[in-house]
């Protein structure tokens, strides 16, 4: 570097004293045990609660439990509580275009028979036999998903 | 002026008939209106254009107006302060936004006429392959057209797609419908013709390498004519006193052989068949055999049995769409082509 | 509001320290240097020697076109050059070079900063896109592609074409997209040099920022659409290929979900360059700099809603449709708003008609109509009849064409004396510019009446009734492509034989002028400290102050 | 970088840079960058899946059940245990505790490897009944008679885990990298960029698995 003495540094107007320290949070061990437990809590309902039969109500259920893990992790162990507000607006819009992308695609696939009933999707059964993918019919005997032999 | 005609001379003359031109209103306009929906939808597209040609006029007008009036005339020219002015930048985003809203109302309104079929409308179900189409009227069982559809005129006719391969596009200039006919599923488009006559059929999605030849024509008929000509259409029997080579050769037309086998000896995506009865041929397994009756039968009704060496097992297979005496009328056919 | 001090055009540096050229020499220098500006240079070469590829598969397509039968080549070799053409064009030139040419050489000068935020980075970005490149050109050898640059399953997962080298080239340049937009995001947040606020950023950096979202938030999705389309050929999982059960509708999804967000990946950086054209060489404030600034991110942001318009009639349900038509029109609000702030920008100025003012004039010409073309395919009903025709092919290269490579072509004109410190010769330029122009619209404009007569794309024969177009579209590629060849050359022979430029020949107010041509290493001598607003010209007549509202 | 050390001029400062903390700041927000392509990328196959869910929504019920929920449910407790040592070996990095930060690292890789482990027990298991995605798949000689097209979830399967997989892969590779260079005493509290990021990538693969584990293995 050129300048005999460490200039007066500016960013972005502002001037900075430490050139050297980062001003960092640090959290205690405590917290990062608090949100351990906090994880595994969670990971355990989560795992019994696949066990009870909720039918269809199991996906939203198991995708709070997923998403109250996540921002667990996110907060505390990503630092994201104390962190540049930029970045919280990063993750965050990416979660939005997550949405927006599933939300428009999800929909055209639920309205495809709202205005000309057969529109719906219906697949052929002699799939794949251009490559000699044929599933063979189940033999009378064996029940659908049967515990077949090794 | 019309510089195709220093072209033409190049090109070989086409036996085919020309196919009908949808254009015939000059190189400006849009194909002839022959459906219920060419009315609006041109009158949509006027409407587009009128706006454009205003803004656009407005745009470039006023770039040349000032082009010419703030040139540079001396190096230290004056220029203004001005940096924005909010009344000018509202007025130039809102109006816009109604124009557009407007569009976008009267499109979808049309859009909306165009995509719910009427009840009673005729059914007709066309499946696209790859590199023609074929047409079958649940009504009339037994009539299977190839690249040829047959339509009443004034009546509602539902058209059911599917396809066997790959995605192509059913699109009909002259009504202005368009609709993919995608593989694994039904779609459905209608319309209803109002003049009798010969629209183009294309394939809108692109389909490999006969995609550009994967054309039809429409036939639009008056509503009495139509049940004879389908009838007629349908039929595909040898005449009286027709040779049964010469009903070979309408087959080989009509079912769209002709789009991948030739007869001058040009290999195309199938092999030609000129000279090609009684000829040796090595298969892509490594066998060979002689092209006789019985592998012409089973090619046809088999298609990838046999397939001879360089060539992709891409032909479909004809089983139900050809009877017996239409095969062995084909195989005279064969016979003929020395 | 428009700072009240003094706009201070920057005073003639001379061009005393070695610059960047001479820092230091050897091939090692160049291929593994850190230096942003010889990375903007490496991919300024690159991206002209792809275009002039692209554009030879061009010319070999319209000549084929001429006649209505197929006569020089094959079907299967038509298909493969015109998927040549739309892959080249799209992922080897349009989407990386203004962000890697002209972004990569003037953000940190623009910014007052030493360098890009990531310089390693930088350096992997340009090699990545290298092996990319190196992909395609294997599947140039491998036999070529014919899917077209779009990949549409079921078709890509049956052809026997090797569709898993292109693929996997085009995965491999997407992440050479990321890069970049992920260096230039950090670097336009983290590096700005003191006083250079939001408010002050050139416009330019604001649509290289916009430009660089997209790429972080779309390229991705098109990396998984393209490794599933990899998993699809090979393991046929029957996601996508309706022969082992899967939707290829949702292909179309995932694929335009990245490919809209792309085109304005591609139009953005030509709305950056076309405001830095209008403003310095009118000598005018830039009109309404807020206005185009937020319209820039709120295309962004609009561009990620829309991509459904591509979809009208392949099958996706007809209320999606109508929903995807309703938003296309939204994001053509903020479009228009920056085109009639340029023509604004002229209004009381002093033009001077040069070189980089004719492309930048030119661009509101053939923009405005690609632009206002696009309102006829985002309305339902015309789409139907339009979709798929050569209406859409005029329409697109109006946009991409006549909007970012004209525009790309006026940068380089306007910072061609910063980067390579040599004047081109303005006479062969204005040559250049009218054989462009004359070749563009003539190639282009007759395809809107080809497609709105019917005429589908992509066909390799045709119905003798369109010939006529098809001839003067062909003779027009030929001008078009003499012109771009013509202006190839002189701008070469003016790095023999041009004579030295200063350092700031248009007056510009902006950082990057306050700086030797070519720059040093370093870029600056010491922090540059900003005061004023890049557009604050001295010519701006400040007596009439008071009317300022 | 130079590592130099004179005055005014830090040891890992990049020449660019004008302060530690700004670079340390532009690091972070690179990697945030980098993480939000990450989760683009897998929200990819996270519509797949959801959409084939959709079409066929018995299939995938039953195909499902041959995925082994303890086997999930061990690797989700061995990441996210995984995810608190990374934490505290991030934490130890910030106060400058060598000996915490090494040991954290090793205990991260370890149980990365443990994961990995029980991964390659659960494919060889669907190998060796012949659930293999796409046209592979022949569960049918093994007498397992699955209605619908199986092979499809088996095939998201295998893209969702195996692609989670090679980033678990990568990251034992990075964390490596790092533990070398902690060994080497090369950060401290004025810098510990490096470790920071790799525990955020870290912590994003964990994420993604909290999210593939419920979706895959427990939603009936």
């Amino acid at each position: 570097m050129s300048e005999a003495t460490a200039p007066k540094v500016f960013i972005a107007g502002k001037p900075v004293e430490g050139v050297h320290e980062v001003h960092e949070h640090v959290s205690p061990i405590s917290s990062y045990v608090k949100v351990f437990g906090a994880l595994l809590v969670l990971t355990a309902l989560t795992y019994g609660v696949s066990y009870m039969d909720l039918g269809n109500a199991s996906l939203p259920v198991a995708m709070i439990v997923a998403f109250a893990k996540a921002s667990l992790v996110c907060m505390y162990f990503m630092h994201l509580k104390y962190d540049d507000r930029y970045n919280v607006f990063v993750f965050i819009s990416t979660i939005l275009f997550v949405a927006i992308f599933f939300t428009f695609t999800i929909f055209d696939l639920m309205q495809r028979d709202a205005v000309n009933p057969e529109q719906d999707t219906f697949f052929r059964a002699n799939f794949g036999e251009a490559f000699g993918f044929q599933p063979p019919e189940p033999p009378e005997g064996a029940e659908a998903g049967g515990h077949g032999h090794e | 002026m019309n510089l195709s005609t220093l072209f033409l001379a190049m090109a070989p003359a086409k036996d085919a008939p020309l196919p009908p031109n949808d254009a015939k209103g000059g190189p400006w306009s849009m194909p002839i209106q022959a459906s219920t929906f060419a009315p609006e939808t041109d009158a949509i597209y006027l409407f587009i254009l009128v706006l454009c040609l205003i803004s656009f006029v407005g745009i470039i007008g006023a770039t040349l107006y000032f082009m010419r009036a703030y040139r540079r005339r001396s190096p230290d020219q004056k220029t203004s302060s001005i940096t924005h002015n909010g009344k000018v930048e509202f007025l130039w985003s809102a109006i816009p936004a109604v124009l557009l809203v407007v569009i976008f109302l009267w499109s979808e309104v049309a859009f909306m006429k165009q995509v719910v079929p009427p009840s009673d409308a005729i059914d007709i179900r066309v499946k696209g392959q790859k590199w023609f189409w074929t047409a079958e009227y649940p009504a009339n069982p037994g009539v299977q057209l190839n690249n040829e559809i047959i339509v009443p005129v004034g009546v509602p006719v539902r058209v059911t797609l599917t396809s066997e391969d790959v995605i192509h596009s059913f699109f009909i200039p002259a009504f202005r419908i368009k609709r993919d006919a995608v593989p694994g599923r039904y779609t459905t488009v209608w319309f209803e013709a109002t003049r009798p006559g010969d629209y183009n059929l294309f394939c809108a999605e692109y389909c490999g390498d006969q995609h550009s030849e994967m054309r039809g024509v429409v036939h639009v008929l008056p509503l009495d004519e139509y049940e004879a000509a389908l009838e007629e259409a349908g039929r595909l029997e040898l005449e009286q006193g027709e040779s049964l080579a010469a009903f070979g050769e309408r087959i080989y037309t009509r079912k769209g052989c002709n789009a991948c086998h030739s007869t001058d000896g040009t290999t195309k995506t199938g092999p030609s068949w000129k000279g090609i009865y009684g000829a040796d041929r090595t298969f892509a397994d490594g066998s060979s055999g002689k092209v006789d009756d019985n592998y012409i039968r089973e090619s046809i009704l088999e298609p990838n049995a046999k397939v001879v060496a360089g060539f992709t097992p891409q032909m479909p297979s004809f089983q139900g769409q050809l009877n017996d005496d239409q095969i062995t009328a084909l195989i005279e056919f064969m016979k003929t082509l020395k | 509001m428009s700072d009240k001090s003094k706009g201070s055009v920057a005073p003639d540096v001379p061009a005393t320290e070695p610059s960047f050229w001479e820092a230091d020499k050897g091939l090692a220098s160049w291929l593994f240097t850190l230096d942003h500006k010889r990375l903007g240079v490496m991919y300024l070469v690159s991206t002209m020697i792809f275009l002039f590829v692209g554009g030879a598969a061009a010319l070999l397509l319209r000549t084929e076109l001429l006649t209505p039968e197929g006569d020089i080549f094959s079907a299967t070799v038509y298909n493969k050059l015109f998927t040549v053409h739309g892959a080249v064009m799209v992922f080897l030139v349009i989407i990386p070079s203004v962000p890697g040419a002209l972004g990569n050489f003037l953000l940190p000068l623009m910014l007052g900063a030493k360098d890009v935020a990531f310089p390693r980075l930088n350096l992997l970005s340009f090699w990545v896109y290298t092996l990319g490149a190196m992909f395609f050109l294997y599947t140039l050898f491998a036999g070529g592609l014919d899917t077209g640059w779009t990949f549409y399953t079921p078709y890509s997962s049956t052809t026997g074409t090797s569709v898993v080298s292109a693929t996997l080239g085009a995965f491999i340049l997407g992440f050479s997209s990321i890069l970049t937009g992920l260096n230039f995001i950090v670097t336009v947040h983290k590096m700005r040099a003191p006083g250079l606020t939001w408010n002050r950023l050139p416009l330019f950096v604001w649509g290289i920022y916009a430009t660089a979202v997209i790429q972080i938030l779309a390229t991705p999705v098109l990396a998984i659409t393209l490794l599933l389309i990899t998993i699809e050929r090979t393991l046929n999982i029957g996601i996508f290929d309706p022969a082992m059960g899967g939707d290829p509708v949702l292909f179309q999804h995932f694929f335009w979900f990245y490919s809209h967000p792309a085109v304005y990946i591609m139009i953005l950086p030509g709305f950056a360059i076309e405001s830095e054209l209008i403003a310095v060489h009118s000598r005018k404030h830039i009109f309404g700099y807020k206005a185009i600034a937020l319209s820039s991110v709120a295309i962004a942001i609009i561009s990620f809603l829309v991509w459904g318009h591509h979809m009208f009639v392949s099958g996706q349900s007809e209320l999606a449709g109508v929903i995807f038509s309703f938003l296309t029109f939204a994001v053509a609000v903020p479009t228009a708003i920056k085109v009639f702030s340029w023509v604004a920008t002229l209004y009381k100025g002093s033009i001077e008609f040069n070189t980089p003012m004719l492309y930048g004039l030119m661009f509101i010409f053939t923009f405005s109509i690609g632009g206002l073309t696009g309102l006829f395919l985002g309305s339902l009903a015309t789409d139907v009849h339009l979709h798929d025709t050569y209406f859409v092919v005029a329409h697109f290269h109006y946009v991409m064409m006549g909007g970012t490579i004209i525009a790309f072509i006026g940068g380089i004109h306007h910072w061609w004396s910063k980067m390579f410190g040599v004047n081109y010769s303005e006479k062969a330029a204005k040559i250049g510019a009218l054989l462009v122009f004359i070749g563009f619209n003539m190639t282009f404009f007759n395809q809107f009446i080809l497609g709105q007569q019917g005429m589908p794309r992509r066909y390799y024969t045709y119905l003798p009734q369109f010939q006529q177009q098809h001839v003067l579209s062909t003779i027009g590629a030929y001008i078009l492509g003499a012109g771009l060849l013509w202006t190839a050359i002189y701008l070469i022979h003016s790095l023999r034989r041009g004579e030295k430029a200063t350092s700031n020949p248009w007056h510009g107010v902006s950082l990057e002028w306050h700086t030797q041509s070519p720059p040093i290493q370093h870029n600056f001598h010491g922090t540059p400290v900003v005061t004023s607003d890049p557009y604050d010209f001295p010519e701006i007549d400040r007596t009439g102050e008071t009317d300022r509202h | 970088m130079s590592a130099i050390a004179t005055a005014e001029h830090p040891e890992h400062l990049a020449h660019h840079f004008d302060t530690l903390e700004q670079q340390a700041a532009a690091a972070k927000l690179g990697m945030w960058l980098f993480l939000a392509t990450e989760i683009l990328m897998f929200s990819g196959l996270f519509l797949g899946y959801f959409i084939i869910r959709m079409f066929y929504p018995e299939m995938v019920l039953e195909a499902h059940e041959y995925l082994s929920k303890t086997a999930g449910g061990v690797n989700t407790v061995v990441l996210i245990t995984s995810s608190f040592t990374m934490a505290l070996a991030v934490r130890a990095a910030q106060v400058g505790d060598q000996k915490n930060l090494i040991r954290n690292l090793i205990f991260t890789i370890g149980f990365a490897g443990v994961f990995m482990v029980v991964k390659y027990f659960e494919y060889s298991a669907k190998f060796e009944h012949g659930m293999l995605p796409g046209k592979f798949y022949h569960a049918w000689d093994h007498g397992y008679y699955i209605e619908g097209l199986p092979h499809i979830f088996f095939g998201l399967y295998f893209c969702m885990t195996g692609l989670h997989g090679i980033h678990v892969l990568v990251g034992i590779g990075v964390l490596t990298w790092i533990l070398l260079r902690a060994k080497k005493g090369e950060f401290g509290p004025s810098y510990y960029t490096p470790v920071e990021n790799v525990g955020l990538y870290w912590h994003l693969v964990d994420l993604v698995w909290i999210f593939l584990f419920p979706l895959l293995y427990l939603v009936r």
